[in-house]
């Protein structure tokens, strides 16, 4: 402690000399003890956006469909018919690395809150989830707690999780990425908002008990001040409570029917600090708050600890003075805590009292709106490099059989089934599409129509090149989309980096953002939020940068939508696309190769969006009856994962001069001179392989016109085999392609039996 | 021997289960029961000696209690 | 199925307990909904009077957040005791997952839950054998039938002691098991290591049905089939039944 | 005062926790751990009083246990 006692207190709590000045100019004077320690988390990266702000406004947020953008609890799309989609996402990484656990549950409540704070009723939750291999025993330590935790909390609250992704590598062992989405149901005219009106409004305080949860820095200063219970004043970690959040939800949701709600938030990150500042300077209002009636856990809490606390399961609305008691007898008939803690003013300040002492007086502009924001001199670092390894640098593997069975068993390709059975993915009814396939698809009841989400994620392509990698995860998004028949609408994105405070960290985001720009504006899917997760290092090294991308899009007749899987014998195989398919930053690359290098292909976003329409249209019109997309494991586990899905074999030929079949004449990328293992399990983002019923070709081709869509063979037998230009290179039964790619996770994780 | 361990959430965490139990009392008619934790109670078997002790403490920190969250006791009992 | 044609016009009226962390509610309301020849509605589990139900429905969900033991402090809801008196005159009570354990809580029906075997909740489509169609919920189906029914569970590992098992198996309790494709009760298809692959029991009367697979999760073929629905045509018909024999 | 109380799974009943604790301690290197019985540990406060031990023990037998699978013993401890 006596260390500690020599940095003066602003150190203490994370802030910069400058900074401090800059809180001393805001308030006109020297902040106390709670001013400072309700700044220093305002101004706190999680908070203040310090390094990202800049960048983020890059992305495009407006579009005809999008009813609210960055700014609130969540994003909200228009799906038609006075109902709309709420959606965000979050990332709980570093929580979840201390406590697999409660980090992951506990970010699974975050993120929901944030859903039901708009009004929406959550529909699902999707969990891209990367950590480092699996064969390490701490990583899957990590790995069973994080999936328990989000189905603890997830299946508790009767939310499906019903998509996501894991990856393994070696990049995240020090930090695994668990970030979360949760998406919500809403009537136009029962959205809520956080912004705080109407001075002599009430503000409610309700859900849980406040405790020290999550008191991460400020604590220091507090056992810097009382040395002598230091030890009572640890940080605690955050433990998540389903049960009450349900309540929660229903109390919130029921406030909303019953229209007692001027205003609701949840209180997340720095807790009542952020949530009644931010409410306040949404309405351009102030709040005057007495913290002696926030109900507590714990005893002797000081006041900068209440106002800090991340305590999980509360939320904070303002009702007007007539509907008070309205919505207390809400909480009571839901068992919850609720207290009135305070009114709006016009004051622009935030006033916190413990009773009638005045405990802290801050202009409430200055904590939500002033954190200063930081341009890092960008660096490009080394081992991104303008051109692609030579294709001879690769090895010809011998035999691609056992290429294609070790590429089915890699953790980041094989069956993900033994994650998503411990969450319950069929509560509420509405799965249209089952997890597995290209991306959930639930209908809506009482409508036609369906909602098509997904994540995606990939960072060791953005590792090679953030641009480039950034843009494909937002095409390979709308692609699974796509492929399921549902229109791209909007995305949610979560940006998992290392340091921005150094150029090649700085370089990586900046690169990362403007590519995700670039995609979402040609597919025209605006950004409706996100959320920024920096410092995801141990030991000077950064995980790989990792934008995630979320995306929503509806499916206009939800009976119409299509699966991965071969569905009847004699079927034709299609190839769409003219990609031309690379080992960098492939799979094949990382496992049979054994590196990381390159350089990515590009994505050709107008092509990109001209052959998604035509599978959509397609899918629509009856004509497709599967479609998956080209991606990790190349085309060769694209085609094993629709036999095995399907459980057909098929019979592929891939010749040099594709026979067009009446399907359109530009030349395939697909060339099958191209060396095989390289045209097999090499990637590159736009390659969809459907398949099409021999009677409907002709309809197909002319839908199709001149994009390039090539019959490479057909659904037959058992046995997938795949030729080119005549030679054989793969031959196997489909049941032995299962059984690879089926039990591979489980024998990883030892849990066979 | 036999071992009891007794684990218990620290001190500070929530501690969900108690709580819901707390306030379900007073409807089955025990009022003023307070401060309700739930935490694990387990026994188990072990071959005596010296090192009894230290391995139990071993088990309950790799396996048995969750070190971040939860406190634990135990007392080996020779039968 | 056909269901049989009542003579009043009445509806079969359904009621659907919520308690503090029910979140199959929902699901098993719309599923009896679209029934043509039934309604539903929710009871508040504070309610004491059920006020002229026909079938009353425990639904799924984290009661209490299962804390302490599935189902164990919900069955001190004090609507429990009128759906106690209702099953005691014949009523007919349905305790789907959740809904299941708090009939075993409150001893409605015999047994009890331990954890899945394998300690992880386990979310999936298993095949159920129905081993008694000849009660009120299972007329709608062959006996012996194999129907494909999701389960959603952690605790899922039916229990009851020998002498218990051997008197349920007696008086045709044991409603349906945990099957293969074929209908073979084996180890495998076994998703919880509930005894005797029991998925499904009801209590002497026949009038008391609890089952952990969700029923109401598979009445539409859009969201994955409806092996379900002969569950509530089941009830439906026993309910016209009855009162056409009035 | 505090009311300790411990619940056991009953003899002879199956109790898929503990066996898998013991599954997994031979591979952490505790060699030799028999019959773990996995169990619940509660704390609670009560009023002081002759009718405490009465009120514990109706606590247990209505909810805190299920006699079906469940055993239990508890303590008074007075601070
Ligand atoms: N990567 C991003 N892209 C777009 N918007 C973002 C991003 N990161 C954060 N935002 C937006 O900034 C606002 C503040 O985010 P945050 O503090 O995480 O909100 P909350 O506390 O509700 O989780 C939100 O509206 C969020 O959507
Ligand atoms: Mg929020």
């Amino acid at each position: 402690m006596s260390a500690t006692n020599q940095k003066p207190a602003y150190e203490l709590l994370g802030l910069k000399e400058k900074e401090y000045q800059g809180i001393c100019d805001a308030m006109g004077r020297e902040p106390n003890y709670t001013e400072l320690a309700v700044f220093s988390l305002m101004w706190s990266e999680h908070c203040g956006y310090k390094h990202s702000r800049p960048l983020l406004k890059n992305l495009p947020t407006e579009g005809e469909r999008i009813l609210q953008g960055p700014g609130e609890n969540a994003g909200i799309i228009d799906i038609g018919d006075n109902l709309a989609i709420a959606m965000k996402i979050e990332s709980h990484n570093h929580p979840s690395a201390i406590e697999p656990f409660q980090g992951a549950a506990t970010g699974i409540g975050g993120i929901v809150r944030d859903i039901f704070a708009m009004g929406a009723r959550p529909i699902a939750n999707l969990d891209p989830l990367h950590f480092g291999p699996l064969e390490k025993s701490r990583q899957k330590y990590l790995l069973e707690g994080v999936v328990e935790g989000i189905a603890a909390y997830g299946n508790c609250m009767g939310i499906p999780t019903v998509a996501g992704e894991i990856h393994f590598e070696d990049a995240y062992e020090g930090n695994c990425l668990i970030n979360v989405m949760c998406v919500g149901l809403v009537e136009q005219d029962k959205i809520l908002r956080a912004k705080a009106e109407g001075p002599g409004n009430l503000v409610l305080l309700f859900g849980s008990t406040t405790g020290r949860d999550g008191i991460g820095g400020a604590s220091i200063l507090a056992s810097a001040e009382f040395d002598e219970t230091a030890q009572e004043k640890r940080p605690t970690v955050q433990v998540g409570d389903p049960f009450t959040e349900k309540k929660l939800l229903e109390a919130c949701l029921e406030m909303r029917d019953k229209g007692l709600l001027v205003a609701l938030q949840d209180l997340g990150a720095a807790g009542l600090s952020s949530s009644s500042s931010e409410m306040a300077s949404k309405g351009g209002v102030g709040i005057d708050m007495d913290i002696s009636k926030v109900p507590l856990r714990e005893q002797d809490m000081e006041p900068f600890e209440i106002m800090i606390s991340e305590s999980q399961e509360r939320m904070l609305a303002v009702v007007t003075p007539e509907l008070e008691t309205e919505a207390l007898a809400v909480c009571e008939k839901w068992d919850l805590d609720a207290v009135i803690i305070g009114k709006i003013t016009d004051t622009k300040r935030m006033r916190v009292f413990l009773g009638d002492e005045l405990v802290a007086d801050m202009p409430v502009d200055a904590l939500v709106d002033d954190a200063p924001t930081y341009i890092v001199e960008a660096v490009r670092p080394a081992h991104e490099v303008d051109d692609p390894l030579p294709e001879d640098h690769y090895r010809h593997p011998t035999d691609l059989n056992e290429t294609l069975t070790t590429l089915l068993r890699s953790p980041n390709i094989c069956d993900k089934r033994w994650v998503y059975e411990q969450y319950d993915h069929m509560v509420q009814t509405n799965n249209a599409i089952w997890p597995g396939a290209e991306s959930a698809v639930l209908r809506i009841k009482g409508r036609q129509s369906g909602v098509a989400l997904t994540t995606d994620g990939n960072g060791r392509r953005c590792y090679l090149d953030p641009r480039r990698g950034a843009r494909a995860v937002v095409a390979e998004a709308a692609r699974n989309l796509s492929c399921t028949g549902a229109k791209p609408l909007a995305v949610t994105n979560c940006l998992n980096f290392g340091n921005p405070e150094k150029g090649e960290i700085y370089h990586q985001f900046r690169e990362a953002v403007e590519g995700m720009a670039e995609a979402c504006l040609a597919f025209e899917t605006p950004v409706t939020g996100g959320n920024v997760s920096f410092y995801n290092e141990s030991f000077g090294q950064a995980v790989y940068p990792n934008p995630v991308v979320g995306m929503m899009g509806l499916v206009e007749d939800v009976r119409l939508v299509q699966t991965p899987g071969f569905k009847d014998e004699g079927d034709v195989v299609l190839l769409l696309g003219n990609a031309r398919p690379a080992a960098d930053g492939s799979e094949y690359q990382l496992r049979i190769h054994g590196e990381v290098a390159g350089r990515i292909p590009d994505v050709d976003l107008e092509m990109e969006k001209k052959l998604q329409l035509l599978v959509r249209e397609a899918i629509l019109e009856g004509l497709v009856k599967s479609a998956h997309d080209v991606s990790d494991g190349g085309l060769a586990c694209c085609l094993a994962e629709s036999a095995i899905d399907g459980g057909h074999g098929a019979v592929i030929e891939l010749a040099s001069s594709q026979a067009s079949q009446g399907a359109g004449d530009q030349r395939s990328g697909l060339q099958a001179d191209q060396r095989p293992d390289l045209l097999l399990f090499g990637e590159a983002p736009g390659l969809i392989v459907v398949t099409v019923e021999e009677k409907n070709l002709e309809h197909f081709a002319q839908l199709a016109q001149d994009l390039p869509a090539h019959v490479i063979g057909r659904v037959e037998g058992d046995r997938l085999v795949v030729q080119a230009a005549g030679v054989e290179h793969i031959n196997i039964p489909v049941a032995q392609a299962a059984q690879a790619w089926g039990t591979a996770l489980e024998t990883l994780i030892g849990d066979v039996g | 021997m036999k071992a009891k361990v007794y684990i218990t959430p620290k001190a500070g965490i929530l501690d969900p289960q108690g709580l819901t139990i707390e306030r379900s009392l007073p409807a089955l008619g025990f009022e003023g029961v307070s401060n309700v934790r739930v935490g694990k109670y387990i026994e188990l078997e072990l071959p005596d000696g010296d090192a009894a002790g230290e391995a139990v403490d071993q088990m309950c920190h790799k396996l048995l209690a969750n070190p971040i969250i939860e406190d634990f006791e135990f007392e080996l009992v020779t039968e | 199925m056909a269901i049989s044609s009542q003579t009043e016009v009445t509806p079969v009226r359904f009621g659907v307990v919520v308690f503090p962390g029910s979140n199959c509610d929902a699901d098993s309301h719309d599923a009896v909904r679209s029934f043509a020849g039934a309604d539903a509605r929710y009871l508040w589990h504070k309610d004491t009077d059920l006020g002229g139900l026909d079938c009353v429905i425990l639904p799924g969900g984290f009661s209490y957040g299962d804390y302490l033991r599935c189902g164990a402090i919900a069955r001190f809801s004090p609507i429990m005791n009128a759906v106690q008196r209702f099953a005691d005159d014949g009523g007919l009570v349905i305790g789907i997952c959740n809904g299941f354990q708090i009939l075993l809580e409150a001893g409605m029906l015999p047994g009890a839950m331990h954890q899945n075997e394998g300690l992880k909740f386990v979310c999936k489509l298993v095949n159920l054998r129905v081993e008694n169609n000849g009660i009120p919920f299972t007329t709608g189906y062959e006996r012996g039938q194999v129907i494909k029914v999701p389960i959603a569970h952690h605790e899922g590992n039916y229990f009851i002691d020998q002498a218990g098992l051997a008197e349920i198996e007696a008086n045709g309790q044991v409603v349906v098991r945990y099957c293969d494709d074929e209908g073979e009760t084996t180890e495998a298809s076994n998703p919880n290591g509930s005894l005797g692959n029991i998925a499904g029991v009801c209590n002497r009367e026949h009038n008391v049905f609890g089952l952990m697979p969700h029923p109401e999760r598979v009445c539409e073929e859009i969201v994955g089939g409806t092996d379900g629905r002969g569950v509530f045509e089941s009830i439906i018909n026993a309910v016209g039944a009855k009162a056409a024999a009035r």
